[in-house]
């Protein structure tokens, strides 16, 4: 059970993105170089820099355009797919309900991230890493709220207790469906056993980008199963990891100094 | 200190408490330099939001008369406390975060006076009263040459003291006194092309 | 409600020792001095009569805070009641540390002839006239004394005016001192939604919002002359100060202090190291309360 | 803005027109969500894309760009058709009632009113306006009718002019839906109602056409005939840009004003101090006081050397030669090498102004370029070959001048609300840089020391001027500055409280009477006051301060009915007390309160002549009545009136600048339209060198919709290349380039049975700084409106084709 969520307010959302920049800054990820692929989202994917996007969707259904704006990223599921994919256990969840990856026992498999139903779990292959959104512990346990829902100007994020939240989620769907929107939902109530983030959406999940039906895929629980006995394998695993690891890291920093040797 | 005057901070070990907080050497520190080894410093300072017309109260935290932190104004009656993405990156204008996410000074901030000369084609960098002599001297000069003193308007002569040699942008960027100055210096050198992005 | 209360308190006590570095040695003393108040007032049998009752016009109190008045309300305080938590406290103390019982004894003598010499009922004034005596004649350190008279005046105070306090239109309050009591605070919070100032008056624990760049002693807001140090490991702590009449007060910000109903008083006992570093830094408390004795020094351990 | 930010809380319904307020004032939806929450307020979005507030609001009127006189002159015929004005608002507080001169008329075949003549020297049209006045008696009375049944009167007159303005032609001529355009007249219009308010807020989208003045004054028709003018939740807001355009504006960095908003000296108008007195002083009205502002202003500009033997130095003010002096036409002199010198205050032309390729070249006839900015712009470095240029070539000398960032410096900053606040400063400008007040004041300061040693032309007209400025430090002193502005006693230097304290016989100096008490004293200056709201409906009276006088909403006596009762009791502007026999305030009252109800309501709008509310004008240069006329660049004949096709009367500079023949129009047949996007600012040169906006808006776009997409083979993400007749050269066409956004959110218009495609571009783009793209300005026509001369950025004509 989560002590504190946070309230995505699809509905009231105006793209404006001082989330994702809050989220840069407190977090201090450097900008990557972007292009202009034909819509506003950006950067294009997650990665080890940047785990949280405003996700842009429009529709034109006989004449009424719709443009569907939300702020998605890792939603801390309570049952969470990369964890169980997870090999080495460096995927946990929190006391505070929310899923962290430890950076140490990390062995940049890249299975969470093929697991995961949202697809938000950044593979860096660079630094052979996966990263993602940590719902900012570090400003949590000082009971400070995330970068995000402190930066929204409109209140489309809410972060608060969770009870509170959720009444709050289910006053605005009624809201919502007088207005008109029949296929207004909460949703990561019952999904994947309730998420850290909490939708309130104006129609279909599919429209904002979201799976319609979040699961963990059913190999991953399989393999999970088999998997769990041999945990001493993934030890010995873990270690050799560690060290492909640092090699690996070593070699990186070289290039990169390199690289920038070069372009000075 | 005799028992019955016992201090309650000592018995508490409150005095203890204070001074591991403020580090070993703490006291000799201050009395070597004055310097606060480990108590970190901040002022804050109200200010305006520089985008946009709805003006935004902003509260900068600054630490060594450095900006460590720019946060929305909660007595603000406009913003309370919220900032858009812009105004929440206000402080990039000083400092970008580099890769390892350091702040370093925004590299392309101007910081010197800067001059290019007739058919060059690079700035050289020059010191302050160099360019506003020389900038004083080429408005004197163009000036003087194309002043207007009177015009004839139907049979009668006007005084006019204008040129229309010289152009004038002002800026919304600037303060209402800054503008104030801009505007009574273009009229004492008779300028009347004036314009600012009121129009643009 | 009451009890609950006292939980609260044990409960915030516990948060600080998560919070505040070097808290140890001052829990037992917070945790036998709040068991001893809450206690007594629990058990005393005229518990409601311990203060006088205070009301006044609802209409009245708005247009009189709308003009810059506060209330100023100054109730009269049971003899008995008041002698027996100072009493309760005294022992409280003597229980964690057992070295100053001889002052403690004395102390009752003191608080016995008090209550012999004064009326049933007694002022605010007097109570500290009665502090300073004890002071005075070498029985307790200025310190001690503050702590044990400040704790129980606050407890008589809030326990009778919670209601009263919180039916107060401080929206319209803007003054530096207490909207209801008049007393010139100690500590305030920063709120966690916005970080707006909200200050606490320590004794009838009135809360205000108060412009968050203002000296709520002397009305600065000169911003150059106004500023706050924290301690570099953890900065929920904040000593305001204002060099302009060279005091200080303390703000706890919540936004950095995790969970709800955050009891103010139990944080500002937990930080009386912070008062020590202000005086270090040259600061007098606004408040005028007298938590660091004259010449009280850091304990350097070199 | 008549009304201002928080005062959005009280509005029924708002419709953001010519506005995208979630993308460009995001903090607005603040109040506007809080409106909607609270007291189930309705938002309406008008704009040719469906943008980012249109996401959110409660309706989308889709219009194509350049048809809002059209759109709002529906809304006027609707409200009269359905009688949904508010009656007794209209009968007392507007000249509805007025009778206006028997030969005034309106020509339906050319669209033009009576009046009309030819206009060599701008080689356009200009109007005759005497019979556009009012009917007078032999007292000089106003003729009015207060049943607004005389065929001459303004009501009668405006029903006349509307006919034509039916929801048929207007679908027809805005490619919106009939049903849509009714839905949106119909919800707006339940604010007629006495005590709802509805809120029209807009910005460039409505004041950037060749009939920009026309769209605001519909507006304001709209309000005025719904009753919204004055009353809390309603208004005219212009949300504006920049941070402090509000107050370049008030300080009158435009060439046609001078501080205060009073006209510049005309030659041939004002010869003399008496001249200007008589011409522009009417006899009613809050400007019957001009003369005690003029001599003031002169005070402050000249001192001790104003005196009224010299006409108070009137004849050291540069007086204008009938022309206009605005941007562009500066640029055109420049072309021809008419202007030899130019100074930039952080303002960069090179982008955001129209035609901008055209005005870089311009720039190479400079023989000096003063530049003032925190980042190198592409105004200064025209030269560069980014931009195109040979260095070798261009003889301009170029001075980049690094100026502080506005958390470096501190001075006032007026915003949309007219709230002139303070903004401190925080920490020191790094290396050279220095704040704009001190570059001014050396500057000027080396100037007067140049013409004081070795004189020069006229040189009194710099050394008489009043310069003093500097602090004990020998540095500019800005509480100087602001005395100077908030005005003061000659003789003895004390402070005024505000500008009912200004006086003609020089005894008082003031440089700008509207900011007037706004440092009124040195203690505690109300611009720098920071007290919470003690009103309860959000005026904030002890915030800063908002000229004039601190009043919050402009006109605010029409918030209550004749005999003093407020149309909306919840949130109360002023109130007439029965018992009491005096008025009560929630602001600060807009008329005189010494005068009984029934008297102030004669003159609600205190600031006109007739002191009330204009539904007819005389005093616009394009007509009375606002009347739709196409974009310079259309792509349709005017549906309305057969020969006319733009403003006859607007401002064309260049011959070749506007599509004319059909030919052109095949060549460029698509609808271009500007704007910005949250993520960028203006001409982009701060935003373009933060990297985290950068990243989420790295590259230029163009928006094109599907159907046209399909049509020329453009995906999304190709590069696109963009041409208008301004990049068509000696027969030679350049372009330039975007990426495309291939998107939904635009739709192709149906125009009269013809189908239109709209093109979106924004316009942050330059080739200095982090993130360089193109110009989309070199693409934009160098025409304006005849009352502003601001240029027609939102709509011009276009052609777009693929790149490789």
């Amino acid at each position: 059970m989560k002590a504190q969520i946070c309230l995505i307010d699809a509905s009231k959302c105006i793209g404006c993105r001082a989330c994702q920049a809050a989220c840069k800054q407190w977090n201090q990820l450097p900008a990557i170089n972007t292009e202009f692929t034909g819509t506003y989202e950006n950067p294009p994917q997650y990665s080890c820099s940047t785990w949280t996007k405003v996700v842009f969707r429009e529709y034109n259904e006989n004449g009424r355009v719709q443009w569907l704006m939300s702020k998605q990223g890792c939603m801390h599921c309570t049952d969470a797919a990369c964890k169980l994919a997870c090999p080495t256990g460096a995927i946990y969840h929190t006391d505070e309900g929310t899923v962290a990856i430890d950076r140490i026992k990390c062995i940049g498999c890249n299975y969470c991230a093929a697991a995961c139903p949202f697809q938000v779990i950044g593979f860096d292959r660079f630094t052979n890493r996966a990263e993602k959104c940590t719902f900012c512990y570090d400003r949590l346990v000082n009971g400070l709220k995330p970068a995000c829902s402190t930066a929204c100007p409109t209140g489309s994020l809410v972060f608060g207790e969770e009870r509170e939240i959720i009444s709050k989620a289910q006053d605005r769907v009624e809201k919502l469906k007088k207005k008109g929107h029949q296929n207004a939902r909460i949703y990561g109530l019952d999904e994947v056993d309730g998420t850290a983030m909490l939708y309130v959406l104006a129609d279909k999940p599919e429209k904002y980008g979201l799976p319609a039906d979040p699961r963990v895929p059913f190999g991953t629980r399989v393999w999970n199963a088999i998997y769990g006995p041999l945990r001493v394998l993934v030890v010995i695993a873990v270690g050799f990891g560690l060290w492909a690891n640092l090699t690996k890291n070593k070699e990186i920093d070289k290039a990169k100094e390199e690289a920038q040797k070069e372009s000075e | 200190m005799e028992l019955t005057r016992r201090s309650f901070l000592k018995l508490a070990g409150v005095t203890a408490a204070a001074a591991s907080l403020t580090s070993v050497g703490y006291g000799k520190a201050q009395a070597a330099s004055g310097e606060r080894l480990r108590i970190r410093y901040t002022q804050e300072f109200h200010t305006i939001c520089t985008f946009c017309g709805v003006g935004c109260g902003i509260i900068c935290n600054v630490r060594d008369g450095v900006i460590v932190n720019a946060e929305g104004d909660p007595d603000h009656p406009i913003n309370e406390g919220t900032l858009c993405s812009k105004g929440s990156s206000i402080s990039n204008v000083s400092y970008v975060f580099d890769d390892k996410g350091k702040p370093v000074p925004n590299p392309k901030r101007l910081t010197n006076v800067l001059y290019r000369a007739p058919g060059s084609g690079r700035y050289e960098i020059k010191d302050w009263d160099w360019a506003l002599e020389t900038i004083a001297k080429r408005i004197k000069d163009t000036r003087d040459r194309t002043l207007e003193e009177t015009a004839v308007v139907d049979g009668r002569e006007v005084t006019v003291n204008r040129t229309n040699a010289m152009g004038w942008l002002g800026s919304a960027f600037c303060t209402g006194e800054e503008n104030y100055l801009f505007h009574k210096m273009a009229r004492a050198m008779g300028i009347i092309n004036i314009d600012h992005c009121a129009r643009l | 409600m009451k009890t609950s209360q006292q939980e609260l308190y044990q409960e915030e006590i516990a948060r600080c020792r998560r919070l505040y570095r070097g808290f140890e040695n001052l829990e037992p003393f917070l945790l036998e001095a709040f068991q001893a108040v809450f206690s007594f007032i629990e058990s005393y049998e005229e518990r409601g009569g311990i203060l006088e009752k205070v009301n006044f016009d609802k209409r009245k109190a708005w247009s009189r805070l709308k003009n810059g008045e506060s209330m100023e309300i100054n109730p009269t305080i049971q003899t008995r009641a008041l002698v027996g938590i100072l009493n309760e406290l005294g022992q409280a103390v003597v229980r964690i540390s057992p070295e100053i019982k001889d002052s403690i004894t004395n102390f009752q003598k003191i608080l016995e002839n008090f209550q012999e010499k004064s009326k049933e009922r007694v002022l605010k004034e007097e109570v500290w006239k009665l502090k300073e005596l004890v002071v005075g004649e070498d029985i307790l350190a200025r310190d001690m004394a503050t702590f044990i008279f400040t704790l129980a005046l606050s407890a008589i105070y809030r326990f009778n005016l919670e209601a009263v306090s919180k039916g107060l239109r401080t929206d319209l309050w803007e003054g530096g001192n207490c909207a209801l009591c008049g007393e010139k605070p100690h500590f305030g919070l920063l709120r966690s939604e916005d970080g707006a100032k909200i200050i606490e008056c320590w004794l009838c624990g009135t809360q205000w919002n108060h412009i968050r760049i203002k000296c709520p002693y002397c009305s600065n807001t000169e911003q150059e002359q106004l500023g706050f140090f924290t301690v570099e490991e953890n900065d929920s702590c904040r000593v305001q100060f204002c060099k302009k009449c060279s005091s200080y007060y303390k703000l706890f910000d919540t936004r950095s202090i995790a969970g709800e109903n955050i009891v103010l008083s139990v944080h500002n006992l937990a930080t009386l190291s912070y008062d020590i570093l202000a005086r270090e830094e040259g600061f007098k408390a606004g408040s005028g309360l007298e938590w660091v004795n004259e010449g009280e020094k850091l304990e350097l351990d070199d | 803005m008549t009304n201002h930010w928080n005062d959005y809380q009280h509005s029924d319904v708002i419709m953001a027109i010519g506005g995208n307020t979630a993308e460009n004032h995001p903090i607005s939806m603040k109040w506007i969500e809080k409106a909607r929450e609270q007291k189930g307020a309705k938002l309406i979005t008008v704009d040719p894309r469906f943008n980012r507030t249109a996401a959110v609001s409660d309706l989308y009127v889709p219009l194509r760009p350049g048809t809002n006189t059209a759109y709002l002159g529906g809304l006027v015929k609707y409200i009269l058709d359905n009688e949904l004005y508010h009656k007794e608002y209209v009968q007392h507080y507007t000249n509805g009632t007025y009778l206006i001169e028997e030969g005034f008329d309106f020509n339906d075949i050319e669209g033009v009113f009576s009046g009309i003549e030819d206009d060599p020297a701008r080689n356009a049209k200009k109007y005759d306006r005497t019979t556009w006045q009012y009917q007078r008696d032999e007292n000089g009375e106003v003729k009015k009718d207060p049943t607004m049944e005389d065929p001459n009167c303004v009501l009668q007159l405006m029903r006349k002019h509307y006919e034509r303005y039916s929801i048929a032609n207007i679908s027809k001529i805005t490619g919106c839906p009939e049903e849509t355009l009714e839905e949106s007249y119909e919800l707006f219009c339940t604010t007629g109602e006495p005590g709802k308010a509805g809120n029209i807020l807009y910005a460039m989208g409505i004041t950037q056409f060749t009939h920009g003045a026309q769209n605001v004054r519909s507006i304001a028709v709209v309000q005025l005939l719904l009753g919204n003018m004055g009353m809390a939740g309603g208004g005219v807001n212009a949300q504006r840009g920049q941070s402090n355009v509000q107050g370049a504006t008030d300080m009158a960095i435009l060439y046609h004003i001078i501080p205060g908003y009073m006209a510049t000296p005309q030659q041939a108008a004002h010869p003399t101090l008496n001249d200007y007195n008589e011409k522009e002083t009417p006899a009613s009205g809050w400007w019957s006081n001009k003369p005690k502002y003029l001599v003031s202003l002169l005070k402050a500009f000249y001192g001790e050397n104003a005196t009224p033997a010299n006409e108070f130095g009137y004849q050291w003010l540069p007086k204008l030669d009938g022309r206009d002096h605005s941007h562009i036409a500066m640029y055109k002199d420049m072309s021809e090498g008419k202007v030899e010198g130019m100074i930039c205050w952080a303002d960069n032309p090179a982008v955001s102004g129209p035609t901008a390729g055209a005005k870089r070249q311009y720039s190479s006839k400079l023989k000096w370029l003063v530049s003032v900015d925190l980042f190198e712009n592409e105004t200064a470095s025209f030269w560069k070959p980014e931009a195109g240029a040979n260095p070798e070539e261009i003889d301009t000398e170029v001075f980049v001048l690094p100026a502080a960032a506005s958390y470096e410096r501190e001075g006032n900053k007026a915003n949309s609300g007219r709230w002139i606040q303070w903004q401190w400063k925080a920490q020191e400008a790094p290396g050279d840089c220095k704040s704009d007040l001190w570059i001014a004041n050396e500057l000027f300061k080396k100037l007067q020391e140049l013409y004081r040693e070795e004189g020069g032309t006229v040189p009194e007209q710099i050394t008489k001027m009043h310069w003093d400025y500097d602090g004990p430090d020998g540095q500019v002193d800005i509480v100087k500055v602001c005395k100077d502005i908030n005005g003061y006693n000659v003789k003895d230097g004390s402070l005024v409280n505000n500008f009912v304290a200004l006086k003609y016989d020089g005894s008082t100096a003031c440089g700008n009477w509207l900011y007037s008490g706004y440092y009124n004293n040195l203690e505690n200056p109300p611009t720098k006051r920071r007290k919470p709201e003690k009103e309860g409906i959000g005026s904030h009276l002890e915030w800063a301060f908002a000229w004039p006088l601190n009043r919050r909403i402009v006109y605010n006596r029409a918030s209550a009915d004749p005999s003093g009762k407020p149309w909306n009791p919840d949130v109360p502007q002023v109130w007439w007390d029965e018992i009491e026999g005096r008025w009560k305030t929630n602001d600060v009252p807009d008329f005189n309160v010494n005068i009984p109800p029934l008297e102030s309501a004669k003159t609600p709008f205190i600031m006109l002549p007739e002191g009330q509310g204009r539904l007819f004008s005389a005093f616009v240069n394009d007509g009375p009545f606002p009347t739709h006329y196409e974009p310079a660049d259309s792509p349709v004949p005017n549906l309305l009136y057969p020969d006319a096709t733009y403003n006859p009367i607007s401002q064309r500079f260049y011959e070749d600048h506007v599509v004319e023949t059909d030919e052109e129009k095949e060549r460029y047949p698509y609808v271009l339209t500007t704007y910005r996007v949250v993520e960028h600012y203006q001409s982009g040169i701060m935003t373009r060198n933060m990297p985290w906006l950068n990243e989420m808006m790295p590259e230029l776009f163009v928006e094109i919709d599907e159907e046209l997409a399909a049509d020329l083979g453009i995906q999304n993400g190709d590069r696109v290349a963009i041409e208008s007749k301004r990049l068509y050269n000696n027969g030679e066409q350049q372009s330039i380039e975007a990426k495309a956004c291939v998107t939904k959110r635009l739709s192709p218009f149906m125009i009269n049975g013809q189908k239109k495609h709209v093109v979106g571009l924004p316009f942050h783009w330059g080739y200095m700084g982090m993130n360089t793209g193109a110009v989309a300005n070199d693409l934009t026509p160098s025409v304006g409106d005849p009352n502003t001369t601001i240029p027609e950025f939102k709509a011009s004509l276009c052609n777009i084709r693929r790149v490789g």
